[in-house]
């Protein structure tokens, strides 16, 4: 216990660190973005109808919510609101505090991207024992190859064939949104369904994305752990043949934690694509819309929460694993 | 010549800044080893042998004391500094199957560090293929047949010559052989120990012997000295023989009542010493370090510490308050 | 229940590994006997076939290996190599227990050893899984350990010997009266070794066992063994009383190997290497002596014809040169 | 001399047994042996496929975005370009800006994880916490925000970008391997020996782990290819010439390829060419895992 | 995809009921969590629907100030154009049954100004603003022009406004709002405090949540969700017989390609203009009830130049290559929907140029696509052709870069083809994209550019048409009333047209004077200059105008009828107007 304490306390310390760098990259990152958004929506106004004039004051009014000063006054400034949860004031949210908008969107990214994640690690865990058994078969051969694919292929890529397949050619599922309104939001069947049928492509790419790389894992996984002496030792005592399944199988996933950290990173990341693909209004899509509209408190915000969602998981992954190894708990330094 | 008094070595478990162990590798240990001359180093386990031999090739750093190569003290120099001397000390590792680099031939590895000396002292590319197959007929090998070869196409007995091939190239004054032949086939070890003895008479090289089995420790010459280490501290040391007829420390009498005994060639020991528990690391560091585990502990045993010493009566130096001959080796029937 | 020690009948074993180069036997054509309630010590070179044998018993050897030819009848069981599916379970564990070579690894890191106790008890149907651990740990306390903690450790927790008991009280839990121990001491200091060594012996007595002990050192079979074997290149050479072998060793590979062994008293010039290599899976030769090669007293028929395992009283050679020897003098 | 010379032609013997032994791994599954064809056949587009084409591709204003047809095998774009033609002219800025970014990441990855292992310490230290947070810091976000301020104006710098932040894993695997080696007998006999460290790294380390460099530079150019193509899909980036990813956007953004099935061709045939160049480096490296790692050799 | 729920019937009264779904295409993005407020950018008020203004501007071809009834049910304006009085609807109610008043309309035309509205401008001296809101009875305002600097546009000004009640917004103008007003249209250091503070005031305008819709409109907002904006019928809009929907879906969008998507499976009533693909739009046609209305948009594409840079600082060039562009062709490849290929530059839509200009647009030059006139004009300009390719005068090689932001798909497009079209007449081209338009904005304002896509002839007011080739951009600034001229490169002027210039026919003339004039003229007034302005675009080519916007509406008739006609001056209003008007019925 002490030693998964201290454990956590310094994933802590590194933890904070990290998100102290990537606040300040991003805060420069950001405040060095070439582009005059003011003069943009000035022309945006102008379009819609609205007199050069009018238009400057109304942008003004909306630029006011921009903070002032110096660059270093700015960072001062935006460091001690970091402290308070206090990520600023999104203009193309007419001054709502970039927290609020970022945690509206949040929720349509986190749950999709952990069904998927589940999902695919249900699957692909079950897959990869399969092929690490069969492993000098056909069929092996065959998963371990789809597997490489479905791993090396790119998020988007699989995102624009399913939506071509069952949203295009074979209309069966929704490829856009994430519900429709008719529902009174709310425990109902019709809410729950609708966006339960809207998640079902985005959820199945994700799924689809982060399972090559599971099933890889766990073969070359169960692969090791099926070389392992005491594994031979148990069958030569006899164990049944469950008992020793579960042997190999907790021993084989215990290395896949740090995969899972880092997948789930490549998933978020992936978020973008998806999102903008099946129009999700998640994080991603949210941060492509505030590079688009120059909103700096909000993409900021947002490249914040993605990199600090995936700090997060890697640290609850790395507790989970040394929650189960008792290796681990006792101090003893694993290579994996 | 190489001496060195007080060497102290301790190991701090590394990456761990809250609570590091620290493990006392080394306890003051003084050692002389004279030019041509031999010692071996035997113990249990975790002893702290292996360290000595590296610390003496120069391939781990000390904390405490003073090593002189040739008279020159090491421990004023930086680590660039040592190396030159160093170099006049090398080590045979135990394990022949990963000493030697499994990508390259036994030319390639031998023509490495000899076209590094004739670059030093501008000696043509004949003499290096001259010396190659000079250091193979010394380590008995026929240079025709071994040269091209990669390690996986020697046997065991053959690579471990190929190491010490190796070592040649360098003109070591002194071997550092790390249980040279605890991996190497029954039948091939003699033919190994044999070597080491044969160069020490043609070549002059002291040999430093670590091993775990004190009978080799009398093949590589009867004028060796035998150390007895027992965690990081030097119990008995003298003549290789003299020891093994008349060991007074119980530790070096329980290591050896443990050899197995031929028995049907052999009688076993009329005095067999057993100790009372098994060796645990974390014991207090009060007293004679192996007062716990002897059967013959007195009251000084738990409060004072032996230090290594010359007594009357006793031809060997020895750790121990009450030593005491005792007749612990198995002897040949034939002499009976 | 007490069950009386089995025999163990070995007859024509043949063992083969699927390689590159077709299937090549790792052991070929062995005959032993154990006899019930003894101690047998098989010796025998790196890749020698020991710890292929030694799987045998249990009909467990490794994919690409598999038994050729040959029968293992065990008293109780019958033909092991016949045995599949659950019988074949049921009777590892049950009826032999296996001691595995670098037992240092043969725990699952992730699981208390009381938990395994627990598995293997569970997998064999008993009952009483009290009695079981009550068991357990009487036979730890027999073995010099504090069986509350053991049981209650993770492998990581525990040093080498220990490790080596735990592995020696699992082959034994489950009142199994053939016990196979491949490498028991090896990677353990000579202290260790000594220790485990009076352990096998003890145990052994006072459980009334079969026992088969596998090593590469012959100073181990030598501190336990009744019965030595010795084994070359998948060939069993030389078995006979250990005392008796080491006294008066036949075949010349035993003697060679006897007098390669580093002694602690004597005249040091009186040990001798054998020359020439062991032979690998590849290198053994197919037909004739395996041993001719290194041999002093090779003979032409050696490159030809595979020598018989000869029994003379207790002692049982195969060796054209001694056979011819024998047949002289008698 | 002579042994030399002996030496010389059995290593020479070695190396024809290797590719002896390279042709029995890529002939037991012909899937590898597609794997390889399919690579040399992107090297060879993106090398010579614009060659076969004029500078400015020939358009036909009267077919925008048309169905695969026998003229246009998978239809054309919205300015009546040929798609095949496009995919074709377009791979070598991609392939191009793949190659940077691989032999960036390979390069860097390996020096830095080869530094950080081998004199491990402080500076290992100070690498890794790096190294931990190029891995932590998602790679597409951080793109995306960078692309605003980063021109890219060519596939050399897209590359540059790209290499300079994809090193992390690299490093961490080459890092882990150069620590496991050094534990072995021959890196340390070779320091006992006083062989300079450039040797050490250059002959005795690098070699061991050439295999597995190759692998992970064959899997950075897919990394490559895939960030950029997404960065153009997205269109975030402004580009000069056409390119796979600024087909994929112009496809679904601008042509409704995901809207009327005429305009699928367009889509399909930037992401075919992504499909089969995944297909053709993963079945390549499967082939490579197997060629230098006897351990997973199925018999 | 949508597979929509059952349709709640809440009923309506009148119409026949019914839902009625629709896009904002103003309104990319929905908010879920925004609040129902008009001048938020992510609010949930939507124009004609749930948000009223005082009246609703007619798509007219030149007169700017005609409007349909919204809050306001009649109004006058003075003949000087010196005030507008206004009659609010007499039924009308909010949504809670409180009456609309003459102070709501007064509070929201304050609210206004606090967020930048023509007639309520902060900036001392800026043209046609309010100098006073009167209260004349509780239906009844009045709002007069500050002369001092009169546009034509005021009345327009004033009545496109949002109207808010008061009993929810008062609590955010302090009480001495107004005089705050009229200080900070002064000069000064108090002025510019007071336009601090409205400043200030507009951003809690702006993030103003009302707690409840509370809507003077048809409808009245439900929820939201990141999908879609459902509304129902509001029982207290004073027209509210003869609103057929009951509930109203406003779907989210992110992309054009998802309008496509909606349009193409017959899924939405109406939708608003989106660029699109041919074949796309085909698909649109032949879905079930599909049905295209089209209208006059006030607005065209030109392809600028950057004068001060060679050679385009040469009007010879820029005639050269007018000639060369085949906009027939262009257009067709680029926005064969949206889009009328011009008859010339003339700085003005083609529609209301036979209105402003009659029969002078025939003595334009049409710069039909003629190569041999291009390479005489490139000759003239002295540029040579060596080996079929144009260079400079002094040899060098002469490129044709062509600048667009990645994110405006039919610029790109068009950009893609003038090349192929330049490059096939031996001019070197390129097309380079920027990453998007804020980029491309501060870039071209930089000077950074040699050719540019820009909007002009943003209609339908005269000096709004012009200000666009010869405002700011091209160095003409007008502030007060008064004109300053900034060198090329400096100040925004980009274009960097000559201050003077010498037009065949009509002599010396300033344009950026002229087009100043038109803030104030008249109609009878402007007509002249139009003719000299345009005369002038087409003889100088600041720009060359490439296509004239169409506005593409869809509809639907499966479900409702009613819909305006082809050309209706109800075209750029959105659908909700339509229905608050009353137009739009149920289908039977
Ligand atoms: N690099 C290291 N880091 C931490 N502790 C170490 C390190 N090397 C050795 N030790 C510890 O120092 C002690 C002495 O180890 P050493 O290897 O010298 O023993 P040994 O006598 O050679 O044992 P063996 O017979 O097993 O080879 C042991 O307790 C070991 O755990
Ligand atoms: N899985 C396998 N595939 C191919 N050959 C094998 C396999 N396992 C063992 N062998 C070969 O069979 C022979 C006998 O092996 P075995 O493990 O029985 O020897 P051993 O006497 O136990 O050796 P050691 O002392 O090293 O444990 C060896 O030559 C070995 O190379
Ligand atoms: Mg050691
Ligand atoms: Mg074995
Ligand atoms: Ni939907």
């Amino acid at each position: 216990m002490v030693v998964i304490a201290r454990r956590l306390a310094g994933h802590l310390a590194r933890g904070v660190v990290m998100i102290l760098v990537v606040a300040t990259i991003s805060f420069f990152i950001v405040r060095s973005i070439p582009g005059d958004p003011v003069a943009a929506n000035v022309q945006k106004l102008i379009q819609q109808g609205m007199d050069q004039q009018a238009a400057e004051q109304a942008t003004r009014v909306l630029y006011g919510f921009q903070p002032r000063g110096s660059l270093w006054e700015q960072y001062v400034q935006y460091m001690s609101g970091l402290l308070r949860f206090d990520l600023g004031q999104s203009i193309t949210h007419a001054g709502a505090p970039v927290t609020q908008v970022l945690g509206e969107a949040a929720k349509w990214t986190v749950l999709p991207v952990l069904v998927g994640t589940l999902l695919s690690f249900l699957v692909g865990i079950l897959m990869g024992v399969y092929a690490a058994i069969k492993r000098s078969g056909k069929l092996g051969d065959i998963l371990a190859i789809s597997g490489s694919l479905l791993h090396g292929v790119p998020q988007y890529v699989l995102g624009l064939l399913l939506s071509a397949v069952f949203a295009t050619l074979i209309p069966i599922l929704p490829g856009d949104g994430p519900v429709d309104i008719l529902f009174e939001p709310g425990f109902n069947a019709g809410y729950i369904g609708s966006l339960a049928q809207h998640a079902v492509l985005p959820v199945l790419t994700y799924a689809l994305a982060a399972y090559g790389g599971w099933i890889l894992a766990m073969k070359s996984s169960v692969v090791t752990v099926l070389g392992d002496d005491f594994i031979l030792a148990a069958e030569l005592r006899g164990m049944k043949r469950s008992i020793i399944f579960r042997y190999i199988a907790r021993n084989a996933i215990l290395p896949l934690f740090t995969i899972l950290a880092l997948s789930l990173g490549l998933l978020l990341g992936g978020a973008v694509f998806i999102e903008r693909i099946f129009n999700y209004p998640g994080l991603g899509l949210l941060l492509l819309d505030s590079i688009t509209m120059r909103d700096y408190a909000l993409m900021g915000g947002a490249f914040l929460l993605i990199t600090v969602s995936i700090i997060v998981a890697n640290i609850l992954a790395d507790l989970f694993y040394s929650a189960i190894d008792p290796r681990v708990r006792s101090g003893e330094e694993v290579s994996s | 010549m190489i001496t060195g008094t007080g060497v102290v070595k301790t190991f701090k478990q590394r990456g761990k800044m809250l609570g590091a162990r620290e493990v006392r590798a080394l306890r003051g240990v003084d050692f002389a080893i004279p030019k041509g001359g031999a010692a071996s180093f035997i113990g249990e386990s975790g002893c702290g042998k292996t360290t000595l031999g590296r610390i003496i090739a120069g391939l781990e750093t000390y904390d405490e004391g003073e090593i002189l190569i040739d008279g020159v003290s090491m421990s004023p120099l930086k680590q660039k500094q040592r190396q030159p001397h160093f170099r006049k000390i090398q080590m045979i590792h135990q394990d022949p199957y990963s000493a030697l680099n499994p990508t390259r031939t036994v030319h390639q590895t031998l023509f490495a560090p000899l076209a590094l000396r004739a670059g030093q002292t501008g000696r043509s590319r004949a003499w290096i293929e001259e010396r190659a197959a000079e250091v193979l007929s010394l380590v008995g090998l026929d240079p025709g047949t071994v040269l091209s070869r990669y390690p996986h196409q020697l046997s065991g007995g053959m690579r471990q010559r190929v190491v010490i091939a190796r070592a040649l190239t360098v003109d070591p004054e002194m071997l550092v052989a790390d249980e040279a032949v605890s991996m190497i086939d029954v039948s091939l070890r003699l033919g190994i120990l044999a070597l080491l003895k044969d160069l020490r008479e043609r070549l002059g090289v002291s040999v430093l012997f670590i091993t775990h089995d004190v009978a080799t420790a009398r093949y590589i010459g009867d004028d060796g000295e035998l150390y007895v280490i027992y965690r990081g501290q030097v119990v008995e040391r003298g003549a290789v023989d003299t020891i093994i007829a008349d060991p007074v420390h119980p530790y070096t009498q329980s290591l050896l009542s443990a050899i197995p005994v031929l028995h049907g060639l052999e009688l076993p020991g009329e005095q067999p010493v057993t100790p009372l528990e098994s060796l645990d690391e974390s014991q207090a560091d009060e007293g004679c370090l192996f007062a716990r585990r002897c059967p013959f502990r007195g009251e000084r045993c738990t409060s004072e510490r032996p230090l290594l010493q010359l007594t009357e009566g006793v031809p060997q130096e020895h750790a121990c308050f009450y030593p005491e001959r005792r007749s612990v080796i198995a002897r040949p029937m034939s002499e009976v | 229940m007490t069950r009386t020690a089995p025999g163990v009948r070995i007859d024509g074993l043949t063992v083969v590994y699927k390689t590159p180069a077709g299937e090549l036997p790792a052991v070929r054509d062995v005959t032993l006997t154990l006899e019930p309630g003894s101690i047998t010590g098989i010796v025998g070179e790196s890749g020698s076939g020991k710890s292929t044998m030694a799987l045998s018993l249990l009909n467990a050897v490794q994919p690409p290996g598999r038994i050729a030819a040959g029968s293992v009848e065990i008293d109780g069981l019958g033909d092991v190599v016949g045995l599949k599916g659950e019988h074949l379970r049921k009777a590892r564990g049950k009826h032999i227990g296996y001691v595995f070579q670098a037992a240092q690894n043969s725990l699952n890191p992730l699981k208390t050893v009381g938990k395994q106790l627990l598995d293997l008890g569970r997998s064999h149907g008993v009952e009483d899984l009290r009695g079981l651990v009550r068991e357990a740990k009487e036979l730890l306390g027999r073995m010099g350990l504090d069986g509350a903690r053991v049981l209650d450790s993770h492998q990581h927790e525990l040093s080498g010997g220990m490790r080596q008991r735990v592995g020696i009280m699992l082959a034994l839990v489950l009142n199994a009266h053939l016990v196979v121990l491949d490498e028991p001491t090896t990677a353990l200091d000579m202290i260790t070794q000594a220790n485990i060594l009076k352990i096998v012996r003890e145990v052994h007595a006072e459980r009334g066992l079969t026992t088969l002990v596998i090593t590469h050192d012959i100073g181990v079979v030598a501190e336990v063994a009744d019965r030595l074997a010795v084994m070359y290149g998948g060939r069993l050479v030389e078995q006979g009383p250990t005392r008796e072998v080491l006294a008066a060793p036949r075949h010349p590979y035993t003697r060679g190997l006897i007098q390669a062994i580093p002694r602690l008293v004597g005249d040091i010039d009186e040990a001798r290497a054998l020359p020439g290599r062991p032979p690998t899976l590849a290198t053994v030769p197919k037909e004739g002596c395996v041993f001719r090669e290194r041999c002093a007293l090779r003979m032409d028929v050696c490159d030809t014809v595979d020598p018989l395992a000869t029994a003379d009283g207790s002692r049982v050679v195969a060796c054209h040169a001694v056979t011819a020897n024998v047949k002289e003098h008698a | 001399m002579s042994v030399l010379l002996e030496s010389s032609s059995t290593s020479a013997a070695m190396r024809r047994n290797f590719w002896a032994g390279v042709w029995r791994v890529m002939k037991r599954k012909p899937s590898r042996m597609v794997g390889a064809v399919l690579v040399l056949g992107f090297v060879f587009m993106g090398v010579f496929g614009p060659m076969f084409y004029p500078a400015q591709l020939p358009l036909d204003p009267t077919q925008i975005t048309a169905p695969p047809s026998w003229q246009h095998w998978l239809g054309t774009d919205d300015q009546g370009r040929d798609v095949i033609a496009l995919v074709v002219t377009g791979s070598r800025y991609v392939l191009l800006a793949a190659l940077v970014t691989a032999v960036i990441t390979v390069v860097l990855g390996t020096a830095i994880g080869l530094f950080s292992g081998f004199k491990r310490g402080r500076w290992d230290n100070v690498l890794m916490r790096l190294t931990d947070m190029k891995l932590t810091i998602p790679g597409l976000p951080l793109l995306l925000v960078l692309s605003t301020v980063w021109k890219f104006s060519s596939a050399i710098q897209m590359g540059l970008v790209l290499g300079l932040l994809g090193w992390g894993g690299v490093a961490r695997a080459v890092r882990s391997q150069t620590l496991s080696l050094r534990e072995r007998g021959f890196i340390e006999a070779a320091r006992g020996l006083g062989l300079p460290t450039r040797h050490i790294v250059g002959k005795e380390l690098l070699p061991s782990m050439a295999p597995y460099i190759a692998m992970n530079m064959l899997i950075a150019v897919t990394g490559g290819v895939y960030a950029q193509v997404g960065l153009f899909f997205l269109g975030v980036l402004p580009y000069e010439s056409n390119n796979w990813g600024q087909m994929l956007n112009t496809a679904v953004f601008r042509s409704g390829a995901l809207q009327v099935p005429s305009a699928l061709g367009f889509l399909i045939g930037p992401l075919l060419a992504i499909l089969l160049l995944t297909l053709a480096i993963v079945l390549v490296v499967d082939a490579m895992d197997e060629i230098f790692n006897p351990r997973l050799r199925e018999e | 995809a949508c597979s929509g729920g059952s349709t709640n019937t809440s009923g309506g009264s009148g119409g026949g009921g019914g839902l009625f779904t629709t896009i904002d295409v103003l309104k990319p993005g929905l908010d879920a969590s925004g609040p129902a407020n008009p001048w938020a950018p992510k609010g949930n008020s939507f124009l004609g629907y749930n948000a009223m203004k005082l009246g609703w501007i007619k798509n007219h071809l030149t007169d700017p100030n005609q409007f349909y009834p919204g809050i306001a049910a009649s109004w006058e304006i003075a003949p000087d154009n010196s005030s507008i009085t206004i009659h609010i609807q007499p039924n009308a109610k909010w949504s809670d049954g409180k009456p609309v008043t003459a102070d709501d309309v007064k509070l929201s035309l304050g609210l206004a100004s606090t967020t930048g509205s023509t007639a309520f401008a902060v900036t001392p001296g800026a043209a046609g603003v309010a100098s006073d809101v009167q209260v004349v009875d509780q239906k009844t305002v009045k709002v007069s022009q500050d002369m001092k600097n009169p546009s034509m546009k005021f009345a327009r000004g004033i009545m496109d406004n949002w109207v808010v009640p008061a009993h929810v917004w008062s609590s955010l103008l302090p009480a001495d709002f107004w005089d705050k007003l009229k200080a900070a249209r002064e000069t000064g250091a108090d002025a510019d405090k007071a336009r601090e503070e409205i400043l200030a005031i507009g951003q809690k305008v702006l993030a103003f949540a009302p707690p409840k819709d509370v809507s003077a409109g048809p409808f009245t907002l439900e929820r939201v969700n990141p999908g879609e904006a459902l509304l129902v019928k509001n029982k207290n809009f004073y027209n509210a017989a003869n609103v057929a929907p009951a509930q109203v879906k406003l779907l989210n969008y992110n992309g054009n390609e998802q309008i496509w998507n909606y349009l193409s499976a017959g899924k939405l009533d109406q939708a608003g203009f989106t660029a699109m693909p041919t074949d796309v739009m085909t698909r649109i046609k032949n879905a079930p009830g599909s049905n295209v209305i089209r209208g006059f948009s006030p607005v065209a594409v030109g392809m600028a130049f950057n004068q001060s840079k060679k050679p385009y600082d040469n009007v010879h060039v820029r005639r050269g290559l007018a000639y060369l562009i085949d906009r027939d062709q262009v257009t067709k490849v680029a926005s064969p929907e949206g889009g009328t290929p011009a008859l010339t530059t003339s700085g003005i839509h083609q529609k209301p140029a036979q209105e402003w200009i009659g029969s002078e647009l025939a003595s334009l030059n049409p710069y039909k696509h003629d190569v041999a006139k291009a390479e005489e004009e490139f000759k003239a300009a002295g540029l040579k052709k060596t080996g079929g390719k144009w260079t400079l005068a002094d040899g060098s090689p002469w490129k044709v870069s062509m600048r667009a932001p990645a994110t405006f798909s039919d610029w790109i497009s068009a950009e893609e083809n003038i090349k192929s079209q330049l490059i096939a007449g031996g001019v070197d081209a390129e097309v380079v994209t920027v990453a998007d338009y804020p980029v491309y904005l501060e870039e071209l304002a930089a000077g950074k550019y040699d050719v540019g896509f820009w909007l002009m002839a943003l209609g339908p007011a005269p000096y709004d048409i012009f200000q666009r080739l010869y405002g700011a951009s091209n160095g003409w600034t007008n502030v007060a009333g008064k004109v300053a001229h900034s060198a090329p490169g400096k100040g925004g002027n980009w274009m960097g047209s000559a201050e003077e210039i010498d037009v065949e026919g009509v002599g010396k003339v300033n344009p950026g004077e002229l087009t100043a004039k038109l803030n104030a003229a008249t109609p009878e007034q402007a007509k002249p200059i139009m003719v000299q302005l345009a005369k002038t675009a087409n003889q100088d080519l600041p720009a060359i105008q490439l296509w004239d916007y169409v506005n593409t509406q869809f509809t639907n008739t499966s479900r409702f009828t009613g819909w305006p006609e082809q050309d209706s001056d109800l075209l750029r209003l959105n659908a909700g107007v339509w229905i608050q008007l009353g137009l739009i019925k149920a289908k039977q």
